[in-house]
């Protein structure tokens, strides 16, 4: 599952900046046909893996499995969140057959903060805002090739998401 | 604990009550508010070496990089934006006599917030934008608005929209009761009040950038610019009035009334002083 | 901490007030709390009132009703004090705002 | 009464980048109200965006997304002109569809 062109990532990264018609003839080159078709439109709502306490459980309620840790996870979020109601985080990744990014707050009263499914054709970047109730670790993972990827950073919450 | 050491030092001065009232010379200095304004912005800039004098208007997030980024990504779909589109649309609704706030300002009501507020000679008192809105609304029939709510915030942000980039432009008229009530708003920015015993300068011209408990403090110098605001805090848009009666809480003092003589005096000065600093409204903070 | 600095400066205005040891009746908060309101009183006539000095007398009034005098003069004394530090600070700044200002 | 969805779809080449607003108050169930009564949990629970008939992207959200949610994504295939329909539902079961332009 690893990148089979070279210039893939960079490529991508440029894409996401904004960068110019160069980066995007690169892009005109990729294999469309390596990304595994996108599951029914209907999908259900994890309801259970939402009502779990833990990152742990939440990430074991969600995908049945668990993610190890890599640098193809990228991860934008605040040293310090500015207020823990409204915390900037993206997620991105270089890595291929992306089908769904994931985003957990370790010590919020349930970890799972929100859940993204990437079909077929919609670059492996998102970018939100989540409450933060205090100073924890933000779990990013990543779906790609049916495995687990993460990435984890923590943020400082001076003012938690969770006061009046 | 900051909050106790100022309690401490009150309590400190309160047992010195019997020794008699404080002796301040009470230099008989003339008003000079150009020169006010001046020295003011020039606190700042000395303060701030870093930061150009501009984007003073940018609040807390003009000291603090961390906190520069967050910004900056807010502001590709700002909060306010619901609260801008209300407004818009409010604005551009007839009243039920058929009149429209446009009718009651001048040029319609378009890019003329940095002239906010205004000293009304006839009335002989400062008249804030909020407090004109509320007005042409009674004047044509209808209820005027909760001044820290989110209609008032909605029309409010429109008019600050349409004025972005305008320098404020706050006139003092050679009148003696304009004069008054600037040096009332003055007074009323450094004299300290509540149970803390903060001014409005402790925390906005000693402490700006610093954190008072998390909150990363604004500088006073363009923090009207910016109103109205929506504040992640709040949860929502607050109007200059909501800015001022929470400010007056959080130091454990009972606030005025929206829209006090106190509160109008205020607001002029503090629009006069950052004059020539352009009009950023609405606003996104902390 | 709040707390303790709260009483703290309340001890220091309470001072010289002899200190009631005895049980306190009714009577005693009703004049207890009159005093408090009266300064309250006199410092929104200033403009200056503290949210401290009404959250004591709310909570002198509700120890009152529950029918601990004791608590209820406590806390009016406490709110009496804050209110008259509230009167002193108005008065006190009235020149004092000056040393704040920049030049 | 105007759309709780705001989007901005841009097209640049072959990507497609969206910004989504959307008005809601994403109650935690953790918040008190002023009486002091907790607020129950109202949130949206899924939003999709659609192009030429697909899903292009689909969030499921916990309470523990921001109120007023925002998201931003980028899919390939969406020219200027095309339709971006986006649709949520809450967990109240209230929903809201706007479709925009691509532009």
């Amino acid at each position: 599952m690893t990148t089979t062109h070279d210039g893939f990532p960079a490529t991508r990264r440029l894409i996401l900046k904004g960068a110019g018609t160069v980066a995007l003839i690169g892009l005109g080159n990729l294999p469309f046909s390596l990304v595994p078709a996108f599951a029914a439109a209907n999908d259900k709502y994890p309801e259970d893996a939402f009502k779990q306490k833990g990152d742990a459980d939440a990430i074991k309620a969600l995908y049945g499995k668990t993610a190890e840790p890599s640098d193809k996870v990228k991860m934008d979020a605040p040293e310090i969140a500015e207020n823990g109601a409204v915390v900037p985080i993206s997620v991105s990744s270089t890595l291929d057959n992306v089908t769904s990014i994931t985003i957990l707050v370790a010590e919020n009263p349930n970890a799972l903060a929100a859940s993204y499914r990437i079909p077929e054709g919609t670059l492996p970047s998102v970018a939100n805002r989540l409450k933060m109730a205090k100073t924890t670790n933000v779990i990013a993972i990543v779906e790609a090739g049916g495995k687990l990827y993460s990435t984890t950073k923590e943020v400082k919450v001076t003012v938690g998401g969770c006061g009046g | 604990m900051r909050s106790a050491i100022h309690l401490a030092s009150a309590a400190l001065a309160l047992a010195m009550l019997s020794l008699g009232a404080a002796q301040v010379a009470a230099a008989a200095d003339t008003p000079d508010p150009a020169a006010d304004a001046k020295a003011f912005q020039k606190f700042f800039t000395d303060k701030f070496p870093k930061v150009k004098l501009d984007d003073f208007v940018n609040g807390p997030y003009s000291m603090n990089e961390d906190m520069h980024r967050q910004w900056e990504e807010k502001e590709q779909f700002p909060p306010y934006d619901f609260s801008l589109d209300l407004g818009k649309e409010m604005f551009a609704k007839p009243f039920k006599n058929g009149k429209s706030y446009a009718d009651c300002f001048p040029n319609q009501g378009i890019g003329i917030r940095q002239n906010y507020p205004v000293f009304d000679e006839k009335e002989g008192k400062v008249v804030t934008l909020e407090l004109a809105l509320n007005r042409c609304r009674e004047a044509n029939g209808e209820a005027p608005f909760s001044y820290v709510k989110d209609d008032m915030a909605a029309l409010t942000a429109y008019m600050a929209f349409t004025s972005r980039g305008k320098p404020f432009d706050i006139k003092i008229p050679s009148d003696p009761r304009a004069l008054e009530a600037y040096e009332n708003g003055k007074r009323y920015f450094y004299t300290r009040r509540g149970q803390l015993n903060f001014s409005c300068a402790s925390c906005h011209v000693q402490n700006p950038g610093e954190r008072i408990r998390a909150e990363v403090l604004a500088p006073a110098l363009g923090i009207l610019n910016a109103m109205p605001i929506y504040r992640s805090e709040w949860g929502g848009m607050g109007t200059i009035s909501r800015r001022f009666t929470t400010c007056n809480s959080q130091i454990r003092g009972v606030p005025l009334e929206p829209q006090s003589d106190e509160y109008r005096d205020l607001e002029y000065y503090l629009s006069y002083v950052s004059n020539g600093l352009p009009i950023s409204g609405p606003g996104a903070r902390p | 901490m709040r707390k303790s600095t709260l009483a703290l400066a309340a001890g220091l205005l309470i001072a010289g007030a002899a200190s009631a040891l005895a049980e306190n009746s009714e009577a005693d908060f009703k004049a207890a709390y009159a005093a408090a309101e009266a300064a309250n009183k006199q410092a929104a006539s200033l403009h200056n009132q503290w949210t401290t000095t009404a959250a004591a007398l709310a909570t002198a009034k509700k120890a009152a009703d529950g029918g601990n005098f004791d608590q209820a003069v406590a806390g009016s004394k406490e709110a009496e004090a804050l209110a008259k530090a509230s009167i002193y600070q108005a008065e006190s700044e009235k020149d004092a705002w000056k040393a704040l200002e920049i030049h | 009464m105007a759309s709780t969805i705001r989007v901005r779809a841009t097209a640049s080449g072959e990507i497609t980048e969206v910004q989504a607003l959307i008005q809601h108050p994403m109650d935690s169930g953790y918040i008190k109200d002023a009486k002091g009564d907790l607020i129950p949990p109202h949130f949206i629970q899924q939003l999709t965006f659609e192009h030429d008939g697909k899903n292009v992207f689909l969030a499921d959200w916990g309470p523990a997304v921001s109120k007023d949610p925002y998201v931003k994504f980028s899919f390939k295939g969406g020219k200027k002109g095309d339709d971006l329909k986006i649709s949520w539902v809450d967990n109240k079961g209230a929903s809201d569809t706007t479709t925009a332009k691509i532009g």
